[in-house]
């Protein structure tokens, strides 16, 4: 468990009511984001965002396989969230179980809600045969903030996810995936919302909290945002509670900063994407 | 309950302002009124020399417990080593623990007097039920008890032969069948005690036994 | 994967793998019946009913039915941590557990808890921890046991409430009760009700044009704090501003 | 008073005994109230919930331990192919005796006790002489009745299996009775319904209807279980006199009278006279329960 001293923790609480936290930014401000796309060969599509020292990996697997009896029509979805035992010692054992079952259920939230992510497109034989999408993500480090770094990271994968083309002989219910590198689609994610989280320390709170703030919060929102500005989850964390007030000032700050937080990720998907195009292979170690 | 509907409280209620009342057992303070913390009937104590009114919420039930430091426990002695002995503590005070705590006698608290000479096994042998207080919340697996006391120690224990042992000195106790004499660290008084409890508690059972008996037969009819 | 052999192990199996046929709801065409059989106001609680002191075994317990909810909640302790460090305040622990028939609309639920289960126990841990007076019961645990014997609905805020009286009725000191109920969004007419039953919560959690959801608060209304927030689906910021 | 039957507690109880009556105003010979109610959970295709003693507000001593066992059992009928050995499909009982019941169990697996009554109870329900499965064919139809006729055909031949889940809600002694008397007014309010499978090989359950199955219960079987302490038997045992005891005896009879199992644990051995008694004792409890239990139907 990562713990700061008494003092320590009295100067950050101090600066936050003063609106300024101790690496300089203010309350509501996030760090520098950086996030690269396509960083993993082997899968079809991954992204890799660092928010100061937290260092996420995600990657999308495809998979064929039957659908769920109650949804015949639809894709499946399997998320897996591992935070990397050698990251933090809270990783080790019970506690980064936790950990990763609460990462995991929040990101499977955002992602299989139907408005946000339309699993019929996934549907290959109806009743018979559907994508499996994996979604694996690996917290390399830990700076603060995994939510948030996660759900970034899940957008930009999906965002460089390539699905390969497969012919379909309907009468003979045989299908042949298409290993055409140039035959793909593109997943659609415009909707697909990212987290913004907040943690509320001493009376005031903070977004994209560092490692240190974060042991002293009482409180973390996790508000998921989409691109319109709708409310996608919410999920309080921590041991504290929160009054009503303050939870609306959060989440109309969520909308604020979850679109702008989206403007931008797009733009920069946008960007790797054409590049993308032009130089082909991008290194996993090559330049930070 | 009996108090009627208009005592009774339930836990976050407000029960008045800290200028008049003081918090007592099953209250807590929040900014300046005193809340009630569990669900009971509310009480209200006059202060001494005219100081505030203490409040103060009755539970309705045994409430939970747990050991405190100062608290006289009932133990039952587990293990015995030269250096201290385990008990699991049955019961605090005179309210009865529904799941028992460890605790731990060692060597230095067993008496008030020549401390370095105790031979534990001349104090305490397992399945012995002792009196002791708890002087601090121990390490992270036992509370730390003691029994340097005049009227803690031993009160009730089993001889070899098994029945049950009659104190005659604060140092030894006998087997009322064979006669021989076991080492303890008696309790003052434990005969006193325990042999009135007991008595009291038979008195108790045969006349509730009469009760019983008495409603079934009514209700039978 | 352990999981599974761990169920397979210790308990009987059917000699072949069986399917649990699917609800009538699923039936084609009968989907959109689900929402329009709404039998009382948007702001209205489905009848409740609430008993403590049901499990003598205990130091606390309550059942909560709402409807055909059915939520049993049993307190032991404060206990003895085993095994653990020295900790200057009692532990809270939550297991909350379907039990395997709880549900009709999904297949049978293991007998070990799976993620959501797990997730739900932390979520109530989170719910109740700040409600309680933990700094009364030094180097103890208070361990709090969850089972919903049938879920239309509500099984999270129902097993909060219900976990509450629970450890009111062991006698265990406190801050304050902590009520929760949920509401939801619906995604046809973006109206907002109280209460969702569990054909209700699943279509709105499917959502559509004006978002869909259900949200699940836990709040201590003597302090007027929130403990517990947690949404599933999608919701407009406007509707927050209540 | 509550001191004393914590920290003594056999002298406690003897001093009872000595006068032929237990801590809770029971005589020897007198069981607890068996109340069931049936059908509280819609979620599942038959359940029921057994409560044993407290049905009515009881006198209580000291207030410590004992408030009444109870238990639910609730039933799901699942689909699959049949077997040679299974061909009329199958109960499958578990029980599970969470950490909710008593503060003697644990998360984590079903404890020796929980698993031990489950394989007693598997035995006592697959009994062909008990129950009779063979009514329990699986009766499907088409959804949209397809042209085709040899598609008609291609249904397979299903049987059910029904999970029947005892879960213990406050174990209070006796678990093996209540849990038995819960599983059997289960079994008999069983309703399996009528499935249509639609085109995309979707299986669906209609709504129970008067055309949903039953199952055929040919003799309800009661048990009771009896608690040796010392010389004397006592009837259903309360948790506290279990642990006491130095072996728990359980006779199960049937609704015609006679005896079908008597299952017996401990070491101390019971004389021929005794056995006769609580033979006897059974037997006539068996007559009130049974009759609890049909009016449930």
């Amino acid at each position: 468990m990562f713990k700061i001293s008494e003092s320590e923790r009295e100067y950050l609480v101090g600066g936050i009511l003063q609106n300024v936290r101790n690496d300089g930014r203010a309350n509501l401000d996030f760090r520098s984001i950086v996030v690269k796309t396509g960083v993993l060969t082997q899968t079809h599509g991954s992204a890799r965002v660092q928010l100061a020292n937290t260092d996420v990996l995600v990657g999308i697997k495809l998979e064929t396989g039957e659908p769920e009896a109650q949804a015949p029509h639809h894709g499946r979805i399997h998320v897996s969230v591992e935070c990397c035992p050698s990251a933090s010692p809270e990783f080790e054992g019970r506690g980064g179980e936790s950990l990763n079952n609460e990462l995991t259920l929040v990101i499977e939230r955002i992602i299989k809600d139907t408005s946000s992510f339309d699993l019929s497109k996934f549907s290959i034989i109806p009743g018979k045969l559907v994508w499996i999408i994996y979604i694996d993500a690996m917290v390399l480090d830990s700076g603060g903030n995994l939510f948030d770094a996660i759900s970034l990271g899940t957008r930009a994968a999906l965002h460089n996810t390539m699905v390969p083309h497969v012919d379909v002989n309907i009468e003979a219910e045989e299908f042949t995936v298409s290993d055409d590198p140039e035959s793909f689609t593109r997943i659609d994610v415009s909707d697909i919302p990212i987290s913004v989280t907040f943690c509320k320390i001493g009376s005031g709170y903070v977004v994209d909290a560092s490692i240190e703030e974060e042991s002293c919060m009482s409180v973390r929102t996790t508000v998921g945002v989409n691109k319109k500005g709708n409310i996608c989850t919410l999920q309080k964390g921590g041991h504290g509670s929160i009054d009503p007030t303050t939870m609306y000032q959060m989440i109309a700050s969520a909308k604020k900063i979850g679109m702008r937080l989206i403007e931008g990720l797009d733009k920069t998907l946008h960007t790797e994407s054409n590049d993308l195009q032009s130089k082909k292979n991008i290194g996993f170690f090559i330049d930070q | 309950m009996q108090n009627g509907n208009q005592s009774l409280v339930c836990p976050g209620e407000r029960l008045g302002h800290t200028d008049t009342f003081e918090s007592g057992e099953g209250t807590y303070i929040l900014g300046n009124y005193v809340h009630a913390s569990v669900i009971g009937a509310r009480e209200e104590t006059a202060g001494k020399d005219g100081g505030k009114t203490l409040l103060s919420v009755k539970k309705e039930k045994e409430p939970s417990i747990v050991p405190d430091i100062k608290s006289i426990v009932t133990a039952r002695v587990t293990r015995v080593n030269p250096r201290f002995v385990n008990v699991s503590i049955l019961c605090v005070g005179d309210r009865v623990l529904r799941e028992p705590f460890a605790g731990m006698i060692r060597q230095q608290d067993v008496r008030a007097t020549e401390i370095d000479k105790v031979e534990i096994y001349k104090c305490f042998r397992p399945g012995d039920i002792v009196l002791a207080e708890v002087i601090s919340l121990g390490d992270s697996r036992s509370y730390f008890l003691s029994t340097a006391k005049n009227e803690l120690g031993v009160i009730f224990a089993k001889s070899v032969a098994g029945a049950t042992m009659v104190p005659t000195s604060w140092e030894s106790m006998m087997c009322p069948k064979t006669k021989t004499k076991e080492f303890r660290k008696v309790a003052k008084g434990a005969s006193l005690s325990s042999s009135i409890n007991v008595n009291c508690t038979t008195v108790t059972l045969l006349q509730t036994k009469t009760d019983l008996l008495n409603t079934t037969q009514c209700l039978r009819r | 994967m352990a999981a599974r052999r761990v169920e397979e192990r210790y308990r009987s199996n059917a000699p072949v793998t069986t399917v649990r046929p699917l609800h009538h709801s699923f039936l084609p065409g009968s989907q959109a019946t689900n929402l329009a059989k709404r039998d009382r106001k948007r702001n209205e609680f489905r009848q409740f009913f609430m008993k403590t002191g049901i499990i003598g075994q205990a130091s606390g317990s309550a059942y909560l039915e709402m409807a055909n909810t059915k939520i049993i909640c049993g307190i032991y302790g404060p206990r003895q941590i085993p095994k653990m460090e020295f900790s200057e305040k009692a532990k809270l622990q939550c297991d909350f557990k379907f039990a395997t028939f709880a549900e009709s609309r999904r297949e049978r639920r293991k007998y070990t808890a799976d993620k959501e289960e797990k997730e739900f126990s932390m979520l109530m841990v989170q719910a109740l921890e700040s409600s309680l007076i933990l700094e009364k019961y030094p180097k103890s645990v208070i361990d709090c046991y969850v089972i919903v014997l049938e879920n239309d609905g509500g099984a999270l805020n129902g097993a909060i409430t219900c976990a509450s009286m629970a450890l009111a009725n062991a006698g265990i000191e406190m801050y304050d009760l902590v009520a929760a109920a949920s509401i939801g969004l619906n995604p046809l007419n973006g109206e907002i009700l109280l209460d969702p039953t569990e054909a209700e919560e699943i279509e709105y959690k499917k959502g559509g044009k004006k978002g869909g959801g259900v949200v699940t608060i836990g709040f201590m209304p003597g302090m007027n704090e929130i403990t517990q927030i947690w949404q599933s689906g999608q919701i407009p910021q406007e509707k927050w501003l209540l | 008073m509550e001191s004393f039957r914590k920290i003594y507690s056999s002298e406690f109880h003897k001093k009872f005994l000595a006068h032929n009556v237990r801590p809770d105003g029971r005589s020897l010979d007198d069981a607890r109230n068996t109340k069931i109610s049936v059908n509280s959970f819609g979620s599942s295709n038959g359940s029921a919930f057994v409560r044993i003693g407290n049905t009515h507000g009881s006198q209580k001593l000291g207030g410590g331990g004992g408030d009444g066992t109870s238990v639910t059992c609730a039933i799901v009928a699942e689909v699959g192919p049949p077997t040679d050995a299974t061909p009329n499909g199958q109960i499958i009982v578990n029980v599970e005796m969470t950490p909710i019941c008593s503060s003697r169990f644990r998360t984590g697996k079903p404890t020796e006790e929980a698993q031990a009554l489950g394989h007693w109870l598997n035995e006592l329900v697959r009994s062909p002489h008990h129950l009779s499965l063979e009514d329990m064919k699986v009766k499907m139809t088409r959804h949209e009745a397809v042209e085709d006729d040899e598609e008609e055909d291609s249904l397979p031949g299903m049987v059910w299996y029904l999970y029947a889940d005892v879960y213990c809600i406050n174990h209070d002694g006796s678990i093996g009775d209540a849990a038995l008397i819960a599983l059997f007014s289960a079994i008999q309010n069983v309703r399996l319904p009528q499935l249509v499978v639609t085109k995309e090989n979707q299986m669906i359950a209609m709504p129970i209807d008067a055309s949903s199955g039953r199952i055929n219960i040919l003799h309800h079987l009661v048990p009771t279980t009896f608690a040796i302490i010392d010389e004397q038997v006592l009837v259903d045992p309360s948790a506290e006199e279990e642990e006491l005891s130095s072996g728990l005896l359980t006779i199960v009879t049937r609704s015609d009278g006679s005896l079908v199992t008597i299952r017996k644990s401990g070491g101390t051995s019971l004389d021929d006279e005794k056995l006769k008694q609580c033979m006897k004792t059974a037997a006539e409890r068996c007559k009130t329960v049974e009759k609890e239990i049909k009016s449930q139907r």
